[in-house]
């Protein structure tokens, strides 16, 4: 284990994902060029849904990504509170942009989606509306680090923030749920029993849901090593001004 | 404990205490609804419940920063993190404190700007009800936010845009007691959780705020 | 070599042109941003060490 | 009872400001702390009040026996002087602010509300809250700014007899307070020297 | 002239000018209000108009405080008082900035909000049009506003309360606006109301903030 | 081009300051202002610059002659220190910031962000500002706050330089600037006497 937390050191973290980061951003292309590829071109139109099945080769990976980036952060910043290692602080703060603009397009595809499914754009399903609070979540993130001067004290805020949040976000999935229920499909894939989708989408599906969690991986390690320098910078900075 | 409740009530009564302006606030937003949705009584009716709810919470939030920023300024913030007072009490005290000050004139307020609404006869009850459980839990949520926000210059859009997400499930809860009592169903499920959350963040919360205001005094 | 969407391709083509356009975005800030940090810290480290 | 602050290492902003700070102070001791501007009088103050976390070192005390003052003074603009007063009276659980007010010499400006104040007699106003503590360590920084003379002697008699009374002071000021039996302890040497920057690399604290 | 819209529009985008967070709230508030409302579409749409004209003014609103009390607290303010514009110009061209990084950015945000209120098909064009005729005169109105209280600590709760007044004839026509647009009326004449305030506000109303702006800085 | 006041008073929150006030600047002339603290050197400065209306008395200048520099300094943190010094340029009309960077030893610091100025630096900033207005009477508020002995040498040779194009130069200050050639203005004698409170009555200006 007490090689796992020298990553947590920024200068072995730096060593090592400067080969891991080209390595992991090529497969994330590659990965998902495939999966993206073979999602669009080589699937059959679904009988009921036509072409628009074709959608799912983004919106579940994304929206996929979207909770698990908030997941990755969430265990980012307990990293933090409790070992106080600056490499997962600034992991967690590189994450939250990478799971906005995932949110986004979960968002974005959904509502593409709906129009023909549904008849609407938008609906004030349970599992929407939450992906939207979803949404605020990461903003208001976001806005707190980029409002706070000093790095730790943001780190710290923000970790807190992180936590309180899930709590809240969590209620506010139960609370949707107990407001509206909703149209939106179950989980047609995750569990075993009933599987409903055909292995011709699944394959695909799961090809590009790994493309989509490279990506993050591959945007999070970059994020992370400019958060990194961008702190260094502002250490040498201060140092300079105490001088 | 007492002292320190008093001190912030007097605070707020005496003049420049801002005492009266997010009563004021909540006033003119009922007000600004129906001028910008239109008068029918049949839509405002319907939708009164939740246009109270979300003007509470807004009047509640815009006198947020209220809590701890002027005390932090004048450095009486310091002080009372080095008296004998645990923060967690401190937190605690001013977020009764603002609830007082706020909440509770919120709640009285309320059904006079339910008439303005058109709100349905049998909703009253729940409405006054419902507020005077829910708005604690949105002081001290709001506290929270304040105390994350306190060193920051102008945080005041900062805390709306970091409190608000964390107000919607009180939102939730509140709105669908009183709309549900104006139909006339039970309302027994949402008030439970209603005072559910509300107890949960009273317990809670004011740890997770005193650490916060912890790391902002630093 | 382009699939026939139907009478859908216009949802199906906005939502990769979406994405796609998306990920790009991100991609590129992350890399801007990255490339940004990087070149002042080098010419931050490079002025000290020059100044002594 | 006493103040023991042993090797101790602070940091402001992330930049270690002081270090190796070690003193003792003992009932009837006072200690004055001396530096230039910008030396980290503030930091280490607030170091041992227990507003900020020490980088390394040792610091006893007992529990709840300091008063801090800070250079801003907690006062409520809108509150009087005796109101002001009985509050933090009442914080740390004592009652009657009278003597505190007779010994800053207030008493005539009792129930003037505080915004009415010049800024020395805030400043007063501000010391005679140390008395209603009740705590026998006084943690002060720079607590004469904006006194006239004559108030200064005031404030100095009073940390005599609080020093008489088996009590202890630690005073960071730039001016001679007319206290010949304090100490002084000077800043100067302990200034933190910063790590050397790894040749381009990053260590744990990015310094 | 330009220099100083420049400078402003720069500090507005920089990292914490606070640009976007207007943008939130607006955001915020869409979502808060069929929490609040329920989420059936025939009500959601009939009151979508009003909501999002109320929402834009309230998003407005919160970062008025940001027009003058920055440059007050630096000092710039003094300084751009002796300097050779017109202080009726610095006016106006603050107000300029504070709608080109809130108002526009409302204007071209409030379409997807209405995707989420339902608003009608045929109301969308209205929408935007309504939006970009009515929110300088917010900024402006809202100029003033931050004016009269650029030297009082804390003064956000206040502003709020002095502009809202000031902001009803606006927003009654623009969302009047709005819902005949929506419900296929003619529109001409609240459309030429707005634009009359608009105009008005525009032209007379920098005199006023800059004569009440020199009264604050003496 | 010169500025003339002629028996002048003024007031702060509603309260005389100051009265009586009379002296010429000629171009080439430098006047120092002295008075301890609070005797009404900034109200007198802000007076003459515009910033608030005399109570009587009369300010004579040319229009748009005088540059104006507070204990605040009008600095934006978030922009760098060509931009800050650009901003404040183009609203003078006048081109090129290059010269003022390079008068008050900013040049090494031209595209840092003025936050991570140093208070001194900062400073050195705001006297830039002085050049880029390309006014001629210089009304300056304690110039040299937090400059070290080195900064405030360059700024009297900055101000005897402006003298000798000249300008001229009105500076409330508590230090030696080094300017021989300056005349001293002691404020102390212009104190305003407070009118007599009218025996039970009101009179027009409530005192
Ligand atoms: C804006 C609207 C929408 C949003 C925000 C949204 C959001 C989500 C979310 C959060 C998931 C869960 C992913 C996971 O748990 O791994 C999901 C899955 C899914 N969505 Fe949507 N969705 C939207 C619209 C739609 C529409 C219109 C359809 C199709 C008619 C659709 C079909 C699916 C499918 C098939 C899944 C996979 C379910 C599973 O197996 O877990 N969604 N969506
Ligand atoms: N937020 C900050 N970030 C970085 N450095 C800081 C910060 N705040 C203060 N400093 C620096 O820390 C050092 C110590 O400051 P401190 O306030 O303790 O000084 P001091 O000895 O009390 O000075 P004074 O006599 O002026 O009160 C100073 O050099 C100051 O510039
Ligand atoms: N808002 C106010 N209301 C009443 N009196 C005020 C107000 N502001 C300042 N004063 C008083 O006006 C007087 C003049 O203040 P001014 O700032 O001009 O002094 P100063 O000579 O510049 O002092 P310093 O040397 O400290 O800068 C002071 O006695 C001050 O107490
Ligand atoms: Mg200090
Ligand atoms: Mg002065």
């Amino acid at each position: 284990m007490a090689s796992f937390w020298e990553y947590a050191n920024p200068l072995k973290f730096m060593r090592t994902t400067d080969w891991l980061l080209p390595v992991v951003a090529m497969a994330a292309l590659v990965v998902t060029a495939i999966g993206l590829i073979w999602g669009f071109f080589l699937t059959p139109d679904d009988f009921r849904q036509g072409a628009t099945v074709k959608i799912v080769f983004l919106h579940v990976p994304a929206a996929m990504m979207a909770i698990n980036a908030w997941a990755m952060m969430l265990v980012a910043s307990l990293f933090w509170l409790i070992r106080r290692h600056h490499v997962s602080a600034l992991a967690a703060k590189a994450a939250a942009p990478v799971g906005l603009v995932m949110t986004l397009i979960g968002l974005i595809t959904g509502a593409v989606w709906g129009q023909p499914m549904w008849g609407t754009w938008w609906a004030w399903d349970p599992r929407l509306t939450s992906f939207l609070i979803l949404f605020l979540f990461y903003l208001g993130y976001i806005a707190l680090w980029a409002a706070i001067e000093d790095p730790d004290t943001g780190a710290d805020l923000t970790a807190v923030l992180c936590l309180v949040g899930t709590v809240f976000a969590v209620l506010s999935r139960y609370a949707a749920l107990f407001w509206n229920q909703g149209l939106h499909q179950g989980a047609s894939l995750s569990v075993a029993p009933g599987t409903r989708m055909d292995w011709a989408y699944k394959a695909p599906l799961y090809v590009s849901m790994t493309g989509f969690g490279l990506i993050f991986v591959a945007l999070v390690l970059a994020g992370t090593r400019t958060e990194i320098r961008a702190r260094r910078m502002k250490a040498l900075v201060a140092r300079e001004r105490m001088a | 404990m007492s002292a320190l409740l008093i001190r912030d009530l007097r605070l707020a009564l005496r003049a420049g205490g801002g005492f009266g302006l997010g009563l004021a606030f909540f006033l003119i937003l009922a007000v600004l609804v129906p001028l910008g949705v239109g008068p029918e009584p049949d839509t405002l009716s319907r939708i009164a419940p939740g246009i109270l709810w979300v003007g509470a919470l807004l009047a509640c939030l815009l006198s947020l920063d209220r809590i701890f920023a002027l005390d932090f300024e004048d450095g009486s913030l310091d002080l009372l993190a080095t008296a004998p007072l645990p923060l967690e009490a401190v937190v605690s005290i001013k977020a009764l404190a603002h609830w007082i000050t706020t909440g509770l004139p919120l709640v009285l307020l309320s059904p006079v700007l339910g008439l303005l609404l058109f709100l349905p006869a049998e909703a009253y009850l729940w409405l006054i009800l419902s507020l005077m459980l829910g708005t604690p839990a949105l002081s001290v949520i709001g506290a929270f936010g304040a105390a994350l926000t306190v060193g920051l210059k102008r945080g005041g859009l900062l805390l709306s845009l970091l409190v608000l997400p964390l107000y919607i499930p009180t939102l939730i809860f509140g709105a669908e007691v009183v709309s549900r009592g104006a139909q006339g169903l039970s309302v027994a499920t949402p008030l439970a959780l209603l005072a559910g959350i509300t107890a949960g963040a009273v317990a809670l919360l004011p740890f997770a705020s005193a650490l916060v205001l912890r790391i902002n005094l630093r | 070599m382009m699939p026939d969407l139907g009478r859908y391709a216009m949802e199906v083509s906005l939502a990769y042109v979406a994405s796609l356009g998306l990920l790009a975005v991100l991609v590129l800030w992350v890399w801007l941003r990255g490339r940004a940090v990087r070149r002042a810290l080098d010419e931050f480290e490079k002025d000290r060490r020059g100044h002594g | 009872m006493m103040l023991r602050i042993h090797d101790l290492s602070c940091a402001r902003g992330g930049l270690p400001v002081l270090e190796g700070v070690s003193f003792t102070l003992e009932p009837g001791m006072a200690m004055i702390l001396r530096g230039p501007n910008g030396c980290g009088k503030t930091t280490l103050l607030r170091t041992i009040a227990g507003l900020q976390p020490a980088r390394a070192g040792v610091i006893e005390a007992p529990a709840d026996s300091i008063a801090y003052s800070a250079h801003a003074d907690g006062i409520k603009a809108t509150l009087s002087v005796t109101e002001n007063l009985a509050f933090w009276a009442a914080v740390h659980g004592q009652t009657g602010t009278g003597d505190a007010v007779a010994q800053m010499n207030l008493a005539s400006l009792a129930s003037r509300q505080a915004q009415n104040l010049s800024a020395g007699q805030k400043r007063r106003l501000g010391l005679a809250r140390l008395l209603v503590t009740g705590r026998p360590i006084w943690v002060l920084d720079e607590p004469t700014v904006s006194l006239d003379t004559d108030s200064v002697v005031l404030f100095a008699q009073l940390v005599t007899l609080h020093l008489e009374r088996g009590g202890m002071a630690l005073i960071a000021t730039h001016i001679d307070l007319g206290l010949p039996e304090a100490q002084v302890f000077d800043l100067r040497p302990h200034k933190a020297r910063l790590p050397e920057p790894g040749a381009g690399g990053f260590d744990e604290a990015f310094l």
